[in-house]
């Protein structure tokens, strides 16, 4: 048992710490970096942000796990997760699903055509993709999803609608599970295509959330595409769906950022006064850190088995769950107590006059809400942990 | 042991229910977060002219001198449509600060204008208490002059007098001060909740002979304005548990309404149960009020127990809704920043659990 | 709106509080008062406990809400609610199920043959009894009773078993929900009946229990009874289950014990000392018990929610699952709580040498596990408001 | 990066698993219960005999010098079974403080025969601090005794020796006492969790040349004590966690499994996903000790969550279980009435919050 990494992750690290560095020294450091940004402080979402993921895919960074015949380095998964831990602990974005579940995906399934269209671009940091599973409703039951696609001739063609498809307003091409055969059981029937963007069947609706963060619905009006953008087998798209948590496993779940809250909490304990004193001198303050300390450092261990599981070649499926509800309900409960801490005046935007920490705390609460809400809600965490990890006979 | 409103009460509420839905929905709610002011003049004027402005003034100074039970009733249907006014600083708050004043003159010149709901008078108290350098408002006797700077004003913008809460050698008193008065500047703040909350400087400003005197009490605040705020949450509660009950029983996944999933039924049963705790609570603080009894410790328990539950039920409700509840589209985000402001303002967790102790432990 | 009682019902409270004060002198009183007891405080399981019912009853304090046709005084309910208040406040036995639900059962229902053998007895507290409802597979899911009574010529013979029968050991007669038609929906098909407790064909066997409590299994063997001892109407025996919760709707949910058990914790903050100052002084202590008071008020007003609805002739099913389960919840973590202020010599028991307030908080813990699951376990209280209280389709 | 054990670690825990299942079942811990000693000397002695006893003491002293992990395992394996033995009290703080000693004779004399389990050895440190009056203990170095009471001390009737902790001028300090000595009354106490506790009341006692010296460290409690006793909660709780799954999945109401039913489902899942986080909080803590790592505030954390964690389980455990769960025939109640204990011995919440606190805010 061991809970450090190797000398040669550590170095590989420290060598990525100092490219950081550099980048940091630019001129678009401020859009790059911006933890405040919180919850969306992962997307490329704007020009400055891709121009920092191609400098990354130049400096080698980007498709380490991949195999070397796609152009990879074939580097263990650790790997890439030690690059997302430091992107995402810093307020950069973060090594994607582009690299990670769609590109592995047309990797183990897709046709030539694809790889050859695709996988260059993704390892150059080229394309952006939007993910389009949730529909108005299929939230936690995705598998209910309703987008129709048909066959018409040698096209498909796509009609409906998509939700909470976060990228949607910035991506290059859209990853989308669609219904392609009605009659089939509900996971049978949905097949996985590639759609641009830019298609003028589709139309991108803002929606916008409490967190100041825009996610998107997107409507698809005939939208025809071709059937090499048919992702592996017709009707096999579920399982693809399914697979993708396995990519993802080193990129997904990383815990700097809360450690990063937390360190954030005890600051402002230190700092903040209440009656002339510092809230650190406050027992009951006191009490509540200390609780915080151990949740975090639970949280962290959540995540290490979430890790060393993935390091083993195994897919962890109940310790990932168990680590997002965890550290999702655990973010957002430092954040309200942050706003707690700080009186009325913790009520206070970025900008307002006497904003406490430049508003940081008002933003963290807004912005951690939708973390127990996207990506597998709470409640369905806790499906999967009592169903696959205690083997308790729950219904869905 | 009568657990039910008299018929003056329930029509005092369907009035107030009637002015509220007329100027409250959603749509409302969210025109009045993009303004500066945030005030509803139409609400407020009609607050005014059906007389609840004036509840709780008595009636020598123009007022209905109804009890704590009805501002309770009040504030709850203010609660239940996310109503904003400046009710709770003008008419109660500074009507509060006004009748103790002591001066005879001062309360019958201003009292009956509040009543009416023809000035709107503001006090304003809470400081920047976070910062070792911040120092506090004070009255200078000789210049008569007060200084300092308040934050958090609700509707400081559309004050016509300001209470100004200051610091003397002897003690915290109130300054009585016009709006427009030299030396005032007022910045907005823009929060969280999308309140109408301000910055408001006072720099040597001047108060006028009679204008000033020691506060009465130890806290800013008062019963009334506990009970009121315990009731606004109470109110939003209500409504926000309606809201996401039906849309429980309405959204379906895997097949069945998702109200069917205890995960789903369970948190809101709870958040049931603490809001009839806490409704009767607060009623019990009003008519504690209303008795004559020494209902202090009381109202915070109210006040704390009430946010607190509201503040959990928004956490439950946006969660329960999924991603629209997360979207500004969706209802549950109004009332959940909603609800951190009433955490937050009049009374934090801690002070008055701080208080609570004193009185359990003394 | 009112939350004070009448000057008339706080006078009867005054001599019924003067009438205790006599007992309390006399030779039986640290047997019947015995708030240690917790929560089976409130059972005449003793002579003494009898004699003291018997006195209760001469003094014309049983029966106080039924009809004068069949002995009582008809007053209102309220005046139940009052004494059983002040009874369980004291630690007393309370007036119970026989002159409750029993007894107004057998008014409602009952031939003129169970009426004259049973109202009678019940008035003077001459017989007492145990309630015999669930089974070893019926326990949230009542309705799902097994134990069978078959008619064999003019007899009812019973077979099968009840378990958590707590009067069992010292009743007189068993009230007994029983399935005299298999066939029909389980609803449908159960029938109640009395039975003498010392008929041969039945079997008490002691349940221990960790809070020092006993409740008994009763095994029924050919156990046979006479067509008079069905009470009402076959097969309507789950309705008179459920009417029961009517007939107690004031006399089971006082709130006294619980004030009793802040007030301790209270006293217990201003003596115990930690690190040479009274435990009222830490802050933390202080914030908990802060919170506790409002909890405990909470409680208080879902008390008389219950209260003020009955008194105005209203079943207060979804008031009282409110109050029920919060109240035992509250209960439970009062007494965890107080343990944890004493620190490890809150695990010591009465009578161990050194055992802080004479091992009353130890005792409490164990005593109060049993309030969150019998009557109704806090699950079934939570169905109960969510379907009834917020109109959700929950299923079972 | 590795969570895995290695294959000594895994021998280890199987054979510590057989000599806990050989001894302990759920009537061998009721048996117990009802004992003055609770001292399954069967099980001791094995323990002896295989040289688990040696596991954390230095091989010159005839240790088999192993790793902070392997003691949590070993103790891991202790709380699955509620295995009762005065291990973490004699081979683990007795050991810890008589290595610490600085007399190379003293701990050469004990270490070997504590390896073995061949004596006893038990600290007698907690006093009742509830009480104004209660005087602690010291020692008297003119007359070289020691006197006061020490309270909940573990297998006192079963010690060869004790460790006294008491106060001098100087500070405080340890006296290796044999516990045949003059002066020296042990009156049972029983508690809570049946565990078997003890008042050791120390009248004058003699304390032989050179068996006093002054504590190396502010607290009683060392590393390998917080570590084991957060171990052997994580244990504790992972059988209880798989016997409360298993009754869900075979107990029917309503028609079908309440294990189908989120109220219990859900509890269970957040037990089981903070289980995980405490367990490997545990083996950090063990790990970084091994690391030569400062690991008391790991060893701090990883007891308070871990107790606090096997409480909250056993709590939902019984609720699970309704009747049975209440009743002394079924098996939570044994988990429970000990979870308590395990929250209340060898470091408090509050007093590990504090420290956590204090480390934290440094």
């Amino acid at each position: 048992m061991n809970f450090a990494f190797s000398e040669e992750e550590m170095a590989f690290l420290k060598d990525f710490q100092q490219y950081l560095e550099q980048e940091k020294a630019g001129p678009d450091s401020s859009v790059i970096f911006a933890p405040w940004r919180e919850t969306d402080s992962w997307l490329v979402d704007s020009p400055e942000r891709r121009g920092f993921m191609k400098r990354l895919a130049q400096a080698g960074y980007i498709g380490m796990s991949w195999e070397k015949q796609y152009g990879g380095r074939e580097r263990p998964g650790v790997y890439d997760y030690l690059l997302n831990e430091e992107l995402s602990s810093q307020g950069a974005p973060i090594i994607g699903k582009g690299v990670g579940c769609i590109g592995k995906t047309i990797i183990a399934h897709g046709s030539d055509k694809l790889k050859q269209e695709f996988l260059p671009q993704i390892l150059a940091a080229d394309i952006e993709f939007a993910l389009g599973y949730s529909e108005p409703g299929a939230g936690s039951d995705l598998a209910s999803l309703r987008l129709r696609a048909e066959r018409r001739g040698d096209e498909w063609v796509l009609n409906g609608q998509k939700m909470w498809t976060t990228s949607a307003h910035f991506a290059d091409w859209y990853w989308v599970a669609a219904r392609t055969d009605p009659e089939a059981p509900k996971h049978k029937g949905i097949s996985v295509f590639l759609v641009p963007m830019d298609h003028p069947g589709l139309t991108i609706k803002e929606i916008k959330t409490m967190g100041d963060h825009r996610t998107n619905e997107v409507f698809f009006d005939e939208v025809n595409i071709g059937p090499d953008y048919l992702v592996g087998e017709e009707n096999a798209g579920w399982r693809y769906v399914c697979e993708a948590l396995d990519y993802e496993r080193f990129a997904l779940y990383t815990v700097g950022p809360l450690l990063l809250k937390f360190e954030a909490l005890v600051e402002l304990a230190k700092v903040a006064r209440r009656d002339g004193r510092p809230l650190s001198d406050d027992p009951v303050v006191r009490d509540r850190i200390a609780e915080f300390a151990c949740e975090v450092e639970m949280a962290t261990m959540l995540q290490r088995r979430v890790i060393a599981k993935a390091i083993k070649g195994e897919v962890p499926t109940v310790e990932a769950a168990m680590y997002k509800y965890f550290s999702t309900g655990l973010g957002r409960r430092i954040a309200n107590y942050a706003i707690d801490c700080l009186g009325p005046l913790g009520l206070l935007k970025s900008g307002a006059p006497g904003a406490p920490f430049g508003g940081r705390w008002e933003m963290s609460d807004r912005a951690t809400v939708v973390d127990t809400i996207g990506g597998g809600s709470t409640e369905v965490q806790k499906n999967i942990v009592a169903r696959r990890g205690l083997g308790l006979m729950v219904g869905a | 042991m009568d657990l039910d409103f008299n018929e003056e009460q329930e029509l005092l509420r369907a009035t107030v229910r009637r002015i509220c839905e007329t100027s409250f929905d959603s749509a409302a709610v969210r025109k009045l977060e993009g303004e500066r002011d945030k005030l509803d003049r139409a609400f407020w004027a009609a607050l005014g002219e059906s007389g609840i402005c004036a509840l709780r003034i008595e009636e020598r100074h123009g007022g209905a001198q109804m009890g704590a039970l009805n501002l309770a009733i009040v504030f709850e249907e203010f609660g239940q449509v996310l109503a904003s006014s400046p009710f709770l600083q003008s008419a109660v708050h500074a009507a509060d600060i006004l009748s103790a004043v002591g001066s005879e003159d001062l309360a019958a010149e201003w009292l009956p204008k509040i009543a009416g709901g023809e000035v709107i008078v503001i006090p304003a108290w809470q400081e920047d208490e976070l910062r070792e350098a911040a120092r506090p408002s004070h009255f200078d006797s000789a210049s008569r002059t007060v200084s300092g700077t308040k934050m958090v004003v609700p509707f400081a913008s559309v004050a016509d007098a300001f209470l100004v809460r200051a610091a003397t050698e002897s003690g915290a008193g109130w300054a009585l001060i016009p709006a427009q008065s030299d030396g005032i500047v007022i910045t907005e703040q823009p929060n969280y909740a999308s309140q109408p909350l301000f910055e408001v400087r006072f720099d040597h400003v001047h108060v006028a002979e009679g204008h000033f005197w020691p506060a009465a009490e130890n806290s800013a605040l008062s019963d009334d304005v506990l009970i009121a705020a315990a009731a606004e949450a109470v109110g939003a509660a209500t409504r926000l548990l309606k809201i996401t009950a039906d849309y429980a029983n309405q959204r379906k996944q895997f097949g069945r309404p998702i109200a069917g999933f205890q995960a789903i039924s369970h948190p809101l049963a709870d958040c049931a149960t603490e809001l009839e705790g806490v409704r009767y609570l607060t009623y019990q603080a009003a008519w504690a009020k209303d008795e004559g009894q020494d209902c202090a410790h009381l109202a915070r328990m109210a006040k704390y127990s009430a946010a607190a539950l509201f503040r959990r039920l928004a956490t439950v409700a946006v969660q329960v809704h999924g991603g629209i509840g997360y979207s500004t589209e969706g209802e549950p985000q109004l009332f959940y920043r909603r609800s951190k402001y009433h955490e937050l303002m009049y009374g934090t967790a801690a002070g008055l659990k701080k208080s609570i102790a004193d009185h359990v432990l003394s």
